[in-house]
């Protein structure tokens, strides 16, 4: 296997947009191994992190440091966009494409693919056009798209945001499966229910910042600040 | 008026009469242009593409100026291929100079900056949905390229298709660089000037609709192959 | 200043005649003739519908229909110049020494030498065409290998002609002008029947009550006093005399 | 070669010199081109949005032949445009025959299939988009095609980016309809082609030099007024 | 006020599409007043309904019955999709748009905005472009605009998936408001609490048939079929 990307630190890093600050400055430290969820209010800037973390965003001022080099680092980590993107090719294409750009040969790529359309229950779908899968059948979609490549680490923004209760349900088994064979995940969710499930440790976003950190029970059984107070019992904050 | 239904009366018998000269320059326009069509498409719709992905200094005057070149006027660049074919021309040796490849290279000029303008604002409304993902998926440029003109070969048509319409109609450059020769590099715009010039309109009208079927059944055909208009792909 | 338009043949424009004699006329006359340059079959055509006031065209036979089909009055020669041979400056069929045209054509055809036709019906495309027939060669037979007819005006032709470097039969206002004559060079002029008349035709009101008759009787009136024909006379190129002012010899 | 060094130069010497004559004839190129895309993408681009939010029964033919127009050969539509026009034509009385006017006619003839393809084909991406929610909204037809077009209005620039380019270099049409009459109708193409016929290389380039720079400052103006490539509005 | 849109007959209705019945045969009455919430696993087709009773899908058989004439109909009523239909424009513009349509004047129009803008908590970013917004405030705004068209009948699938706690809340109130102010409303979720916190009567949606219809107590206490008591239990139904 290729070499570790992990840990990363990020030093005091924020991201603007049109002049406006959307998060930070932030100072984290993700380690190698472990189970993250961002929570935070809509528009707190959880997307942003993310994004951050993987990448897409650069950073106005501070830095991001791989354990490996950048390249390696690109390549050994996926993310599970909010808004699922759909290539505009068939539900199997949109597993294989990934695969093929890793120099995976074309039938080992679709027989990876068909295994995992079938692990989401796509089976019936697999050569229909991406466009005209239901809501919660994307988001599965671009969820096995992530894992079957394989990732050291794996970004999930609200992947079961428009899942019923039993595809919740598989999907967080996936999860917890590619978690104890080793892959690295942090994942943001307005569930908190799903956060008790699968947290390890949490990150309290508020406002761009990080308002809380720390391991997932402590969290939910006696938050420290008023805003993840509020925030877990669904109250407004102001 | 007379002409015009003279010319339509007229090209239905120049059609119907399989005239062999008729034949032949309806065959050499289509090569010519065909030809040149795919030459273009393949450098222009990746140039668009290039224009797409990447961010660079120079990136709007760049573009700025590959619109600007949608305005090449024929006779200029008829003038100028023409210079570098001629035997004192620094391609003279090639002896190109009133061949068909000399009036591909002429229309390949001009209808690639249309292509690849066409190209880059079909193929940037792409990118602006693949961005995040293909960024994401550490994608070279060359795979995204790649990826953006196999996904957006439904809008590319439109470039190759208002290429082909550009090239077919055009006379500017050909005229000088082909020679308009009989049997040699005469083509259907070319004759269609020739006849005008001699004031026989009604027959030069003939030519241009038969011209414009010759177009239409082309586009007819690569819109039935592409399948674009039935059932939307995308 | 009144307008009127008049429809002439691209070698005369190409001459640069026009440039000269269109100050005069608007001094003299208080006129301004719009010019519009197209080829010989175009200019009748133009005529024929009434969109010019008058022509200017050197084609005798083309002419004499069109006045006898009513679309003109009559006909007004107002001077001549003459066709010339031209061809590479090495002349490898060696036509420069001979004596007729005919000749000169017919070592062009034995050779057979590149040569570039007019091809487009014009007037100078007829006059090859008949000097072909005067030396017994049908230019319907002939191969594309080396006659090559390129269907277009002098000046493309001539252009068609430098760059292939082939023979090419053209009025001599044309080539002095001509600014690409690469390798080009004249080679053979002044056998009679090379002459070539221009003609001025104003088009008739009865045929299109809107054209400005008077204008153009007016300009036909100015093209043969002695001042412009003298302007003709004298408008030379490098050295040479283009023009032969010949309006009053003969009105039909 | 010596001829494009020398066309080169001589465009500098002429712009320099401020001829009057050569911005005469650069004026009334403008003029008569920016006219006719205007009234083109007016008359071009809801063409385009309404194929794109019309399902009828002959539509794939309408747009294959849409884009086939995009080949009218502009001599052809010279003639049809003179025809007209003539004094023995429909027209006649009107008096339009070589002035601006009929340039502008003949330009918008064949730049209006073109700008409405490519809006059409920008056009067709958005509502794919908007489709579901203008339906929803129970928008009348022209409600949809004047929103489809005001908010792809960034894409449409690249349909009348191509319209002014096709227009400003071409001359088959204007000559015969506008007569390259001096002071009068004489455009830089058609002045170029006069120049290419006397031989005079160096000159025609000079001009050619000259209109490609004109498109480039054009189409300079329209991005930065229009501020496309700034920042992405979408 | 105009004409009474509701109630809708549905009859014998299903939509097929690229040959495959998707929903159908679907007989459904909808009454003048209620609040009902459609339920089914993914890929049910729980939103091919709501857009057959919409009019967005033209059923290949079975007729759809308006109480009042089709123009009226369309007229009065709003749909809120599943993944937000952002216009190209400013948050506001959004809103606005719909207003303008209706004929109301521009400053009106901008002043109802406003207000909604407000009540959704986006006046930072009302003259941003609706492109940058965050997933849930997208949501939000979409929302906003179907409710300031003050529609007879109002459809809502999946509105607060990318929503957290506090702003579902918000939400809710809003449609709580709505309903009680006569306000028909459809709706599809995925969360069961929000079903037992908002539902009069719920619609369980199974493979594109009406499986269980009723109270939507009855419902949550005791559901008749195998496949809704699975679905409550988020098992996985084959
Ligand atoms: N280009 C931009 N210009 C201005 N503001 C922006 C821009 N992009 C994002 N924002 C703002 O930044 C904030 C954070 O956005 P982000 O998507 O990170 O939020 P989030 O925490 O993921 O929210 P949600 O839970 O709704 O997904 C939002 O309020 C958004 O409107
Ligand atoms: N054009 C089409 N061709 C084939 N199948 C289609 C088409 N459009 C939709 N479908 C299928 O119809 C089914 C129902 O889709 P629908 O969007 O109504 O589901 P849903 O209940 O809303 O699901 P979700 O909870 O995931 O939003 C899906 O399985 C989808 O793949
Ligand atoms: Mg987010
Ligand atoms: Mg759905």
């Amino acid at each position: 296997m290729v070499s570790k990307i992990l840990p990363l630190q990020i030093k005091n890093a924020s991201v603007k947009k049109r002049g406006k600050k959307i998060i930070g400055p932030i100072d984290l430290g993700i380690s190698d191994a472990g189970f993250t969820i961002i929570m935070g209010p809509n528009g707190s800037g959880k997307t942003t992190l993310m994004r951050l973390i993987h990448g897409l965003e650069n950073p106005r001022e501070g830095t991001s440091t791989w354990n490996s080099d950048l390249k390696t680092a690109q390549l050994s980590q996926s993310f599970v966009f909010q808004t699922p993107i759909m290539l505009r090719r068939t539900a199997l294409e949109n597993i294989t494409y990934p695969l093929i750009l890793q120099g995976i040969d074309k039938n080992t790529a679709a027989n990876v693919a068909h295994k995992w359309i079938s692990k989401i229950n796509l089976e019936a779908s697999s050569n229909l056009n991406a466009r005209y899968l239901s809501g919660g059948e994307k988001q599965k979609l671009s969820l096995a798209r992530a894992l079957a490549t394989n990732p050291q680490l794996l970004l999930l923004d609200e992947p079961t945001a428009n899942l019923d209760g039993s595809a919740t349900k598989e999907i967080e088994k996936l999860l917890q499966d590619a978690h104890e064979a080793g892959t690295r995940i942090i994942m943001t969710t307005h569930d908190i229910g799903q956060g008790k499930r699968l947290a390890e440790d949490i990150i309290f976003l508020y406002r761009g910042n990080i308002h809380e950190l720390g391991m997932a029970k402590s969290f939910f059984q006696k938050p420290v600040t008023r805003e993840a107070q509020a925030f877990l019992r669904g109250d407004i904050l102001e | 008026m007379n002409d015009i239904v003279e010319g339509m009366l007229s090209a239905f018998r120049l059609i119907f009469s399989l005239d062999a000269d008729l034949f032949e320059i309806i065959l050499l326009s289509l090569q010519v242009t065909l030809t040149a069509v795919i030459i273009a498409s393949v450098i222009g719709m990746p140039m668009g593409a290039w224009l797409a992905v990447n961010r660079f200094r120079f990136r709007r005057l760049t573009i700025a100026v590959l619109n600007a070149l949608m305005g090449l006027p024929p006779v200029v660049v008829g003038l100028i291929v023409y210079i570098m074919l001629s035997r004192s021309g620094p391609f003279g040796v090639l002896n190109l100079l009133f061949t068909p490849t000399a009036m591909i290279i002429a229309q390949v000029i001009i209808i690639t900056p249309l292509i690849a303008s066409i190209s880059h604002q079909a193929i940037r409304d792409l990118w602006a949905d693949y961005h995040d993902l293909l960024i994401s998926l550490n994608t070279t440029k060359r795979q995204r390229i790649f990826t953006l003109v196999k996904d957006a070969r439904r809008s590319l048509l439109t470039a190759s298709l208002a290429g082909f319409g550009r090239a077919i109609g055009e006379v500017g450059a050909i005229m000088i660089v082909g020679g308009n020769i009989d049997h040699l590099t005469r083509v259907l715009t070319t004759a269609i000037a020739l006849e005008t010039g001699k004031g026989e309109f009604a027959f030069a009208l003939a030519l241009g609709f038969i011209l414009i079927a010759l177009a239409i059944i082309v586009n007819l055909a690569i819109h039935s192959i592409s399948k674009t208009e039935r059932a939307s792909n995308w | 200043a009144a307008e009127m338009k008049l429809a002439v043949t691209t070698s005369f424009n190409n001459s640069g005649l026009s440039d000269v004699l269109l100050p005069e006329i608007k001094n003299d006359l208080d006129l301004e003739v719009q010019l519009l340059v197209v080829g010989t079959g175009q200019a009748l055509k133009l005529g024929q519908a009434g969109d010019v006031d008058a022509i200017l065209v050197h084609s005798k036979k083309a002419e004499e229909e069109f006045v006898s089909q009513g679309y003109s009055t009559h006909r007004r020669e107002i001077m001549y110049n003459d066709f010339v041979i031209v061809g590479p400056s090495d002349d490898p069929a060696k036509i420069s020494g001979s004596s007729t045209v005919v000749e000169a054509l017919g070592k062009i055809a034995a050779k057979p030498s590149l040569f570039a036709s007019r091809g487009d019906d014009s007037g100078t495309h007829r006059k090859e065409l008949s000097l072909w027939k005067d030396a017994g060669k049908d230019p319907d037979e002939f191969s594309s290998s080396w006659y090559r007819a390129a269907g277009a005006g002098m000046g493309a032709t001539l252009n068609t002609a430098s760059g292939m470097n082939a023979y090419i039969m053209s009025d001599r206002a044309s080539w002095l002008k001509f600014g690409n004559k690469g390798g080009l060079k004249l080679l053979f002029s002044g056998d009679p029947v090379l002459f070539n008349q221009y003609a001025f035709l104003p088009i008739s009101p009865e045929k299109h009550p809107h054209v400005k008759i008077e204008l153009a009787m007016k300009l036909e009136a100015w093209l043969i006093t002695e001042k412009a024909q003298k302007i003709i006379g004298r408008y030379s190129i490098n050295g040479e005399t283009l023009f032969t002012p010949n309006a009053n010899a003969k009105v039909n």
